[in-house]
């Protein structure tokens, strides 16, 4: 199974638009690599930056966030939020050199099924270039 | 304490190991051997940090971890019960763990392990005979300074006064002081009750004069381990005894002489209030103390919450008010909850950014009180805490959502 | 141009004699200042309300016991209070305890807030190391001079910040050669107008910002991009990281001492972040070995996650670190360029709203979009 | 663990089973601690299917169920219909989603596979955090409050007083009626005559089911789908306060009309003789078409798209009654001529096109054109334009009559403000989606009819009218209750420091701030559980239930395993 390195991925994805595109992918049966982790939350506010903090440090190779565009979340403004944290969190591993490539956000509505193919099938790509999470190999962290 | 110098008058056996490349290598060796051998899963022992001279601890499965290693570190950074506290605080471990720590933090385990804190089944406790720490201020500003240091401290055991004030003056730095007295009388070769809180096995450096060590099984676990090492427990261990009690008498003696000292220095109200002045009430004493193991403080949680009129009042009585308040009663407050089991570790002295010597009154005031309750901390799993009551209305007071009990971590 | 109160008196002198002339016209009910705790030169921030203890006052004293704000913010935190207040605090405290009451940690009303354009503070290590008391002879020289003081706190000598203007009175230090023999109150606001009133002193008009202090500012501003760089000459990364943090003891004293660190209980000492037994035997599985007690940089990145956006760099963290961690020069550095990122200044302006809790429709609207 | 989990794998025909190697993962799963029993099944979400399940629920007594099959999207809502009736919690349930995340997308079987097993582990070791979560039933007011007295929320007040609910009419005016009381006439095809709408005026009036409250504006609403509280200020002035309690909301404040101020090219307000629509529509219903000198315009202009450019939306009703103006000089005066200048002739409804020959037969000239001057001339009106060629051109006139644009009406912000409602960048109220949900909001319970939506004529907006109140007798019905959402937000008091952070990024003004106890509180029946407000709490003291930490952060863990 591991001749090729295939990256480990958690994606949280909000119920309303990303999630649904995820699923009209799958209905067109468009193929994505087996490295995305989907995780479904209510909506792209929800995700806590610890959950991305936590989820690297634990070895993730990558995040990825999905969430409806701006002006289309269905609880009105949390893809806001969920921009703002974004943009915080990225700009403190930048900072930090924490590799901030790693972590991504991508707005995708519910019926951007070929887009979430697109962006899975690049991020992954993106991250086997990178190749494993240093992380990984840390004990002391 | 001279009761647990003459239970070592029927000689126990144990083995001795040469240590013609150094103490360490010879005990990291013995480590590896037992994980070749599958004696245990895993080890917890302190660990260097790659290019710094910092150590942590670390449960490690890979041997080759432990070429940088160091069973005996200069320095305690973490202490060692807290780690194991961390480590099996929310259930057991599935693995066989073996775990060496310092006297004071084999006690300081067991406490928490009656504190529920701590789960030890699946746990081999292995002690060590222990010089002292260096202060850890001291070290982090000139790590090569102290590293050559320590190496007196382990050539003239018991005489450099470089370690921790309360290092040097530590009375139980070795197996019989950790022994329960009850069993004080028997050989320690005949401790097998299984859930006896004591080391399953200890590591001697005294006597040895850095040739040898010797490893001494204290119960039946411990035998086992040395059997799966294919060591046979059978030699004499008088040299180490015999040391062992040489520095036994010397500490008791320079203890009670330094305790007495330190009474006149502190004792009444005025004095003992005037070491406390430059306490910044960061808590970190609190925070890295083992046996302050409240998930919240009493002490964070109540304080500031009155109203201004109340504090201005306070102040008018006075003239002046100092804030934080109630830096004094804080001290008072955590020695009260936590003293009966106060294993003298100097934790809190090391992470005083004032540098109180917060340990030594800790010690100090522990000594007289343990006493008062015929309790000494650590030694027997079964005795139960003076105000095992008492704490567990602390516990109550800890109590955090169902939520929240559950630890997120799990397979 | 602001009105400025003359007192023809040494610095130190001058202004207990104001705080004096505030307490005994009644005008404040108490002041709170830094006050002399015994002869090794310990200070504790205190209450005064008796004028005659004004005489074991510091405010001046270079050292930071405990960062004001969060004294002046607990002070509050039941309710305002109902008579006048002073308190003396420096640029860093001040802008803490606004960042406090922007998240409703206090309450500002009645408070006369003093302060002072700021040399900077000694670590508290300092007091043990036998030379504090001439250290602090040199550290006037420096501030007379608009030099940074040498031995201060790296986050001091390194902090651009040392005007208070949200101050209602502004004592000037900074590049006051004659501070000996004057002591000039600048009396920012219409409220410190009000209270210097019936004070003895000649009232002149005069600019708090000098060349002196612009070119202090050019130095800091420079020391602290050498901090900053020094800190991570070739970038941090997870290695540098683990260096940086390697003999961190997990006491969180760091996040005790920040006076933005608010939470009653630290969601890192709730059991949410704590570990059970299987995960660290699944983690050796996979690494060979796991440090305990684990998280150390997710501590620190999530502290960072909380708060660094307001830190005001006031140096607690560093200064309470049993393990001398720069804490304080790395969290600035994250915090600055956070700050940059939101164009945010920490403390300036108590209506602009903390942007952990907010956001604008027309922001970043490049990210998400590819 | 005494956990008793039940893994039940669906095969979605050939769907799941043809691309994912089921028994291997049958057998991987079994092996995990607290799974009592792991079985695949044809099609779970066919009756066959949910019999058995629920069948086996009880039978191996489970603790909690975990279906590997389809998106939650699909048929979540179906498999917690199977533990309610199985007698299970429907929140100790996890649907793990195979087929579109694995089956579908993962081309290599043994991948999909592998990826398949670790959804179900995480499924797994989620669902045993999972906490039983109670619908709670409230009792619901089913009276309702309409803002605004126009022909929309006349309309609204009366079907719903029809169907025997307490209508609370608020009026800003000193009279129901709103703009269309102005007019002169409707359209034919509307019957013309404005009988029908003072016959509706009346009915309104005569119906006790409905308080009027003229001269009145809302100054508050607070609450959630059958439990809105409002504060209604009377008097204008508001010196009296009224307080009621209502189930739901219909907004219809109607339009206003764009400022022609901003528009000093048509000299309205510098030129004798310039009139707005409604100006006129007063003139014509008084019967006395005069020119400011008493005498009967001669010429008249008639100005249509007024503002269309600088507002950037046809208003849809101006060319309609311009033309119907232009009818009606001809009628009332002998001798006029009417020339009609627009830019895009809007002639939406059937009987339009008809209308408009009308028109042109009877000789009204229509002239397309733009970049009007209208100046005035030696006492009359010169209208200056650009035809369609590009060729400038010019008229005198007696009066000219301009079309503003429909713009929202004044308080509309305001208003917004109150009901936290949002608005489009035109400034009009914003529907959930023009096409499939065009007159709700985003906040349950709030509706929004007529021309404060954007521009429209009578007959829409009453359809709209009606469309809210039907959405209102159907979910607001008497004696009934309602279920709020459960997946909602939790404050855990002991770990609040009363930051307020949270207040700042609900939407919804679900949380509020307890002063006596110095920490924030949601009220759980406004609560949608979206969880912004988690990520905006450093304490860790809000949860989002069914969605906590632990729960999602055991999926990471899986993930990463």
């Amino acid at each position: 199974m591991n001749e090729e390195y295939m990256p480990k991925i958690v994606g949280f994805l909000c119920n309303w638009c990303a999630y649904t595109g995820a699923d009209l992918a799958g209905v067109a049966r468009l193929k994505i690599p087996p490295s995305l982790r989907v995780i479904r939350v209510m909506c792209s506010g929800r995700i806590d930056p610890l959950f991305v903090t936590r989820s690297f440090f634990k070895g993730a190779d990558g995040v990825i966030m999905m969430g409806c565009h701006p002006g289309d979340c269905h609880y009105q403004k949390g893809n806001y939020n969920a921009r703002r944290r974004y943009v915080l969190l990225k700009n403190i591993f930048e900072t930090l050199d924490l590799e901030p490539e790693r972590v991504d956000l991508s707005w995708v509505s519910a019926s951007e099924g070929p887009r979430y193919a697109k962006i899975t099938e690049e991020f992954t790509e993106k991250i086997k270039k990178l190749g494993p999470n240093p992380v990984k190999e840390e004990i002391f962290i | 304490m001279s009761t647990q110098t003459e239970s070592h008058k029927n000689h126990t056996k144990g083995v001795i190991i040469s240590a013609k490349e150094g103490i360490n290598k010879a005990i990291l060796d013995i480590f590896k051997k037992s994980l070749e051998k599958k004696c245990f899963d895993a080890i917890l022992i302190p660990v260097r940090v790659p290019d710094t001279e910092s150590y942590a601890w670390v449960l490690l499965k890979d041997q080759s971890l432990l070429d940088e290693a160091n069973p005996l570190p200069p320095v305690m950074s973490v202490q060692g019960a807290k780690a194991l506290s961390s480590l099996t605080k929310h259930g057991e471990m599935t693995q066989n763990i073996a775990a060496i720590l310092r006297p004071c933090e084999i006690r300081a385990a067991v406490e928490l392990f009656k504190l529920k804190q701590i789960h030890l089944d699946n746990i081999s406790l292995i002690s060590i005979d222990c010089p002292g720490a260096m202060p850890l201020s001291d070290y982090v500003t000139d790590p090569e300074k102290y590293k050559k240091r320590f190496k007196n401290v382990l050539d003239k055991w018991g005489e450099d006064d470089s370690v921790r004030p309360v290092c040097h003056i530590c009375n139980r730095f070795s197996l019989p002081s950790l022994l329960p007295q009850k069993s004080a009388k028997t050989s320690p070769a005949k401790q097998d009750e299984p859930n006896l809180a004591i080391p399953d096995l200890h590591i001697g450096l005294l006597g040895g004069n850095k040739e040898k060590i010797f490893l001494i099984p204290v119960n039946l676990k411990g035998r086992k381990i040395l059997e799966k090492l294919e060591f046979k427990p059978d030699d004499s261990l008088n040299l180490w005894e015999n040391k062992v009690n040489e520095v036994q008498d010397k500490k008791e003696k320079r203890r009670n002489e330094f305790n007495q000292e330190l009474r006149k220095k502190i004792e009444g109200q005025e004095k003992f209030t005037a070491v406390f002045d430059e306490c910044l009430n960061c808590h970190n004493c609190m925070r890295v103390c083992p046996i302050c193991y409240c998930q919240q403080c009493f002490f964070d949680s109540a304080s500031l919450n009155l109203s201004p009129e109340t504090y201005l009042s306070r102040a008018e009585k006075k003239g002046a008010l100092r804030f934080p308040l109630d830096t004094l009663l804080f001290h008072l407050g955590r020695m009260s909850h936590m003293v009966l089991s106060c294993v003298s570790c100097g934790a809190c002295e090391d992470a005083c950014p004032m540098s109180i010597p917060v340990a030594q009154i800790f010690s100090l005031v522990a000594d007289q009180t343990q006493k008062a309750f015929d309790y000494t901390p650590g030694i027997n799993k079964k005795e139960p805490l003076p105000l095992q009551a008492f704490l567990e209305d602390e516990f109550l007071e800890v109590e955090t959502p169902s939520e929240a009990t559950t630890p997120i971590e799990v397979n | 141009m602001s009105n400025v109160l003359k007192i023809k008196k040494g610095v130190e002198q001058g202004v207990n004699e104001f705080l004096k002339f505030l307490l005994e016209s009644e005008k404040v009910k108490g002041i709170f200042a830094l006050r002399k705790m015994n002869e090794n030169g310990a200070v504790s921030y205190s209450l005064i309300t008796h004028p005659e203890e004004l005489k074991n006052a510091v405010p001046f004293a270079p050292l930071m016991p405990v960062n004001a704000g969060k004294i002046l913010s607990g002070f509050t935190l039941e309710k305002a209070i109902n008579e006048p207040i002073a308190a003396v605090l420096r640029p860093c405290e001040l802008r803490a305890f606004i960042e406090l009451i922007k998240r409703t940690q206090g309450n500002l009303d009645n408070y006369l807030l003093i302060s002072s354009t700021c040399g900077g503070v000694y670590p508290l290590k300092s007091l043990t190391n036998g030379r504090f008391k001439e250290q602090v002879s040199q550290y006037w020289e420096s501030v007379k001079n608009a030099e940074i003081a040498s031995d201060v706190r790296p986050t001091c000598a390194a902090c651009e910040y040392f005007i208070p203007q949200q101050a209602d009175i502004i004592i000037a230090t900074v590049g006051k050669k004659d501070l000996e023999k004057e002591c000039s109150i600048f009396l920012n606001t219409k409220k410190g107008e009000e209270f210097a009133k019936g004070a003895t002193g000649n009232i002149v008009t005069e600019e708090i910002e000098t060349k002196d202090t612009s070119n202090l500012r050019q130095k800091r501003e420079e020391q602290k991009k050498e901090d900053f760089d020094k800190l991570s000459k070739d970038g941090f990364g997870i290695k540098a990281l683990v260096k940086i943090f390697a003999a961190c003891l997990s006491c969180h004293g760091c996040s005790k001492a920040c006076p933005i660190c608010y939470c009653t209980l630290c969601d890192f000492d709730s059991k949410t972040h704590e570990y059970s037994p299987s995960s660290h035997e699944i983690e050796i599985e996979q690494k060979g070995g796991v440090r305990i007690p684990p998280g150390t940089l997710f501590f620190h990145t999530g502290r960072m996650i909380h708060m660094a956006v307001s830190c005001v760099s006031c140096g607690m963290c560093s200064d309470v670190c049993p393990v001398n961690i720069p804490v304080s020069t790395i969290f600035s550095k994250v915090g600055n360029s956070l700050q940059k990122l939101f164009d945010y200044l920490p403390g300036k302006d108590i209506e602009e709203p903390v942007p952990f809790g907010t956001y604008k429709e027309e922001e970043f609207t490049e990210i998400g979009e590819e | 663990m005494n956990e008793k989990i039940g893994v039940y794998v669906c095969e979605c025909g050939p769907n799941i089973s043809d691309r994912i190697e089921i028994d291997r993962v049958i057998e991987k799963i079994s092996s995990v601690e607290g799974v009592k029993v792991v079985k695949k099944f044809g099609l779970l979400c066919s009756n066959d299917g949910k019999k058995y399940l629920a069948d086996e629920i009880k039978k191996e007594e489970l603790t909690h169920l975990v279906v590997a099959a389809c998106s939650p999207r699909e048929h979540e809502q179906t498999f917690m219909n199977v533990c309610l009736e199985a007698g299970l919690n429907p929140y100790l349930f996890q649907l793990i989603n195979i087929r579109e995340q694995c089956a579908w997308m993962i081309s290599d079987k043994e991948e999909a596979t592998r990826m398949a097993i670790k959804y179900i582990l995480a499924g797994i070791s989620r669902v045993t955090l999972h906490r039983p979560l109670l619908k709670k039933e409230l009792d619901i007011i089913s009276d309702v409050l309409v803002i605004g007295g126009g022909i929309s929320g006349i309309e609204a007040s009366l079907s719903l007083a029809g169907k025997n609910r307490k209508v609370y009419l608020v009026e800003k005016k000193e009279s129901i009626g709103g703009m269309v009381k102005n007019f002169s006439a409707l359209l034919p095809y509307q019957g013309s005559n404005l009988a029908v709408i003072e016959e509706k005026i009346k009915q309104v009036q005569n119906n006790e089911n409905i308080e009027v409250l003229t001269s009145s504006e809302v100054e508050d609403v607070l609450g959630f789908l059958g439990n809105f509280e409002a504060v209604i200020k009377s008097n204008g002035d508001g010196s009296v306060k009224k307080e009621i309690k209502i189930g739901a909301v219909v907004v219809a404040t109607g339009f206003s009309l764009f400022n022609l101020k901003d528009t000093p090219q048509y000299g309205y307000g510098k030129i004798e003789n310039v009139l707005d629509a409604l100006e006129f529509e007063k003139m014509s219903a008084s019967g006395k078409i005069l020119l400011k000198n008493g005498k009967p315009p001669k010429s008249v202009a008639l100005i249509h798209c007024v503002g269309r450019e600088e507002k950037g939306y046809c208003s849809k009703v101006c060319c309609l009654y311009s033309i119907k103006f232009a009818l009606h000089l001809q009628d009332k005066l002998p001798v006029v001529d009417v020339t009609e200048f627009y830019s895009d002739l809007c002639l939406p409804e059937k009987a339009d096109q008809d209308y408009f020959e009308e028109a042109k037969k009877k000789g009204i000239r229509f002239i397309r054109a733009d970049e009007f001057e209208v100046k005035d001339k030696a006492g009359k009106i010169s209208v200056e334009y650009k035809v369609a060629g590009g060729k400038k051109d010019s008229i005198a006139v007696d009066m000219a009559i301009l079309a503003p644009a429909i713009v929202p009406s004044e308080d509309t912000s305001k208003l917004a403000e109150i009901l936290n409602l949002p608005l489009d960048e035109t400034g009009f109220f914003k529907e959930v989606h023009e096409m499939l949900d065009p007159i709700s909001t985003p906040i349950e319970g709030v509706y929004v009819a007529g021309c404060a939506l954007g521009p429209k004529n009578i007959p829409e907006s009453i359809i709209q009218s009606q469309a809210a109140s039907g959405k209102i007798l159907s979910s607001l019905i008497p004696g009934k209750k309602i279920e709020p959402e459960v997946k909602v937000s939790e404050i855990k008091e002991e770990f609040c420091t009363g930051c307020q952070m949270c207040l700042s990024v609900c939407f919804y003004g679900a949380i509020s701030f307890d002063e006596h106890k110095g920490i924030s509180v949601v009220n759980e029946a406004i609560c949608r559980g979206c969880g912004s407000c988690v990520g905006s709490c450093p304490s860790g003291a809000i949860r989002s239930k069914h969605f906590t930490y632990p729960q999602l952060y055991r999926e990471v863990l899986q993930a990463l395993r």
